[in-house]
């Protein structure tokens, strides 16, 4: 059993805690928005120099002048306030956000993340915010699959891709399950249906 | 009557040397000078580091300077991008340099460059590639990379509105790097959308205080 | 509803533990939130360490806390006024201790603590007595200080207006240190005079955005 | 013969180039701004957070929220700004004011400036945001009395007072006469009609 990248997205914005402030990284982690309970008032930041970012643009309300990390146009709640990068990535940096959700090519049991380099000789390399967001916000929370399409696993026990930050992640959500990583090395949080000896297959690390 | 408003992007331009250092405003195309970088290509300045965060779209903006040889060195965050095949090609045939910077680090080293700090600890980067060479330091049980200052002979920047004076305002998420930018550029050129009259700007919501601009042009 | 209003002052300083660090905004009276002081005060912390530009004035704010010996330490730029003769009494007869900072490192401090930056180099008071004891360092051939953060277990910011998700705006130069200060304490406090309502503060006028602030209060 | 300090202010204001950003410091050089025309356009900053500031308030025009950095209420010309104490010593330190007119004790001939704290043991030292102006502007002005009550030259081989910042002054404005001081030494800029042999009476300093 396995959760889609809805119900994973689901999954994540349920444990998002009341009022908190929250980054959702570009690619699988926006999808986190679309299941947020309006009533649990939580406030997304997003780095280019926005707090109280609401739902994606459409139609007319498309503003070139208003979009996301993602350069995807979006829409402002309100209440919101816009800054410059410089004030927004202090806000980042100094550990104002409560969680920011990433995706990740690789995450270590002692929660090192790689996500912004394939290590690939031929590619070239673009960090934008990926660095910042790693080590800012309070808690860093990974989503991603816990298998690349070849079956390797993308948690391991120590990163091949090159970091992007060291010993930032607590939280690995995977369709397969999800994970605590850091210090005291990797632990299942919640099996979502999966044996441990699966996942234990799946990953070839010693899980309990 | 003292006036920093200049008629034409040519005049907005004038007498950018070769071999300077551009700070280009934008994320995306968000807050991108675009009139003032055509306005540059026209010019013809060549040989230019371009400190931006990106380093071009498809055919426009940045990616017509990099087409068109006048680029050197690009610093920026991310350089990689659906439609950047110009900068891609270039950077491919060693055309182009490149130095990647994290996102929040070029926007404290523009801000350092503006505020005579001559150096800080960033946290963002420790342990990775691009703290390779660096200097680092551990404060508080913390890692750190030593992060220099980024000053530019010439800001573009693309604001919203502006008066004769020079202050400016920016709308929404188009603001981004342009206000650092603007305060770390010996000769700092904005373009506008709209001119204001002296007064019209909210003192309160000025976001760059005119000291800062040299040069206003409505485009 | 979620509210960061809280109604009343004790209410506003609840909890604020001896020995804590105060970050105090204002410059002498303007942005000196004197009624959080004076909560402050019949709240009975003590063995404070204060961080403000001044060392308080006449009988009233923090040269109250001062005359109740409350206060450990004070860091601040500029303690000796024509009406500091509370402080002035206790700083003779030993019973406070004092950090003097340059009034430009001390603003740029505080914003480093908020900003999660480790420490940086600034050219203020290099070759001077401020400068002893420190690490210095010469950088493209000026010389350099080196300074560290500051950071506050609790904030008390006098600002203008406020909303319950903490959007604050200042008026005129009663914003001085206060921005900062909002976002290097672990408790940050406004007072506002007016409350107001969500979305009527101009997003673009927001100078310090909810996320810093954990209780409003108008007084 | 020698200028009183309302004429020396008038000289400054004089010397000040049209469209200049300007910071005078407390006490004697904030006259200087009485006699400033308003035809040369120059902006007046304050560090406690305002560019674009006008003459002192009085009567109605009194508002405890706008004051300068000696704390007494000014007003603010249209086109003004405010921002933080961070982002008004960012903008001095970032050297973008073009002069500075400081107070001082003592200016040494290669521009040492000591304006901050006379040395005596119980004093209780205030530096405030000297230290910042000594260092911040393009070109830092000292407008002084070229001796003390005493008779002793406050324009001196060397400080005996302890130092607001090192090299930082260009120009000595006294009563008696303008210096040029720096990596250079002391030229005698002005003499106001005091003869050479009368600056070196009261300096002690070789001049030319």
């Amino acid at each position: 059993m396995s959760l889609d990248r809805d119900a994973l997205a689901a999954r994540i914005a349920d444990d998002i805690p009341y009022g908190a402030y929250v980054n959702l990284g570009i690619g699988a982690p926006t999808l986190v928005a679309d299941h947020l309970d309006p009533a649990r008032e939580v406030t997304l930041h997003t780095e280019n120099g926005l707090l109280g970012m609401g739902p994606a643009a459409t139609g007319d309300d498309i503003d070139d002048d208003l979009i996301n990390a993602g350069k995807q146009p979006v829409t402002e709640h309100p209440g919101a306030a816009y800054f410059s990068q410089a004030d927004s990535f202090a806000m980042m940096r100094g550990g104002h956000l409560d969680i920011c959700v990433l995706g990740a090519y690789q995450v270590s049991v002692r929660g090192d993340l790689a996500n912004w380099h394939t290590g690939a000789a031929d590619a070239i390399p673009a960090v934008g915010g990926a660095m910042d967001l790693a080590i800012g916000a309070k808690s860093v929370w990974v989503m991603m699959d816990l298998t690349t399409k070849d079956g390797a696993s993308k948690l391991v026990e120590s990163c091949s891709y090159p970091l992007t930050g060291v010993a930032c992640v607590s939280r690995v959500y995977t369709g397969r399950a999800v994970f605590e990583v850091g210090a005291g090395g990797v632990r299942v949080l919640d099996t979502l249906g999966s044996t441990l000896d699966e996942l234990r297959a799946l990953t070839g690390l010693e899980l309990s | 009557m003292r006036t920093k408003i200049v008629s034409g992007l040519a005049a907005a331009v004038d007498g950018i040397a070769d071999g300077s250092t551009v700070l280009i405003g934008g994320f995306g195309l968000a807050g991108q000078p675009l009139s003032l970088i055509d306005a540059l290509l026209e010019q013809g300045a060549s040989g230019l580091v371009v400190v931006s965060n990106n380093a071009g779209n498809a055919d426009f903006g940045i990616a017509r300077l990099l087409a068109a040889g006048r680029v050197r060195t690009v610093i920026c965050s991310f350089p990689r991008q659906s439609d950047s095949y110009v900068f891609d090609e270039l950077y491919r045939a060693g055309k182009v340099e490149l130095e990647v910077v994290p996102q929040g680090t070029l926007a404290e080293r523009i801000r350092a460059g503006g505020a005579g700090i001559g150096g800080f600890f960033t946290p963002t980067g420790y342990g990775t590639l691009l703290a390779e060479g660096k200097e680092t330091r551990e404060i508080d049980g913390r890692g750190y990379v030593f992060e220099k200052p980024i000053r530019g002979d010439v800001a573009l920047i693309g604001a919203y509105r502006g008066d004769r004076l020079g202050n400016l305002v920016y709308r929404k998420t188009s603001r981004n790097f342009n206000p650092m930018m603007a305060t770390a550029a010996t000769l700092t050129i904005a373009s506008v959308r709209e001119i204001a009259e002296v007064g019209e700007l909210d003192p309160e919501a000025v976001v760059t205080p005119g000291i800062h601009v040299d040069r206003v042009v409505a485009a």
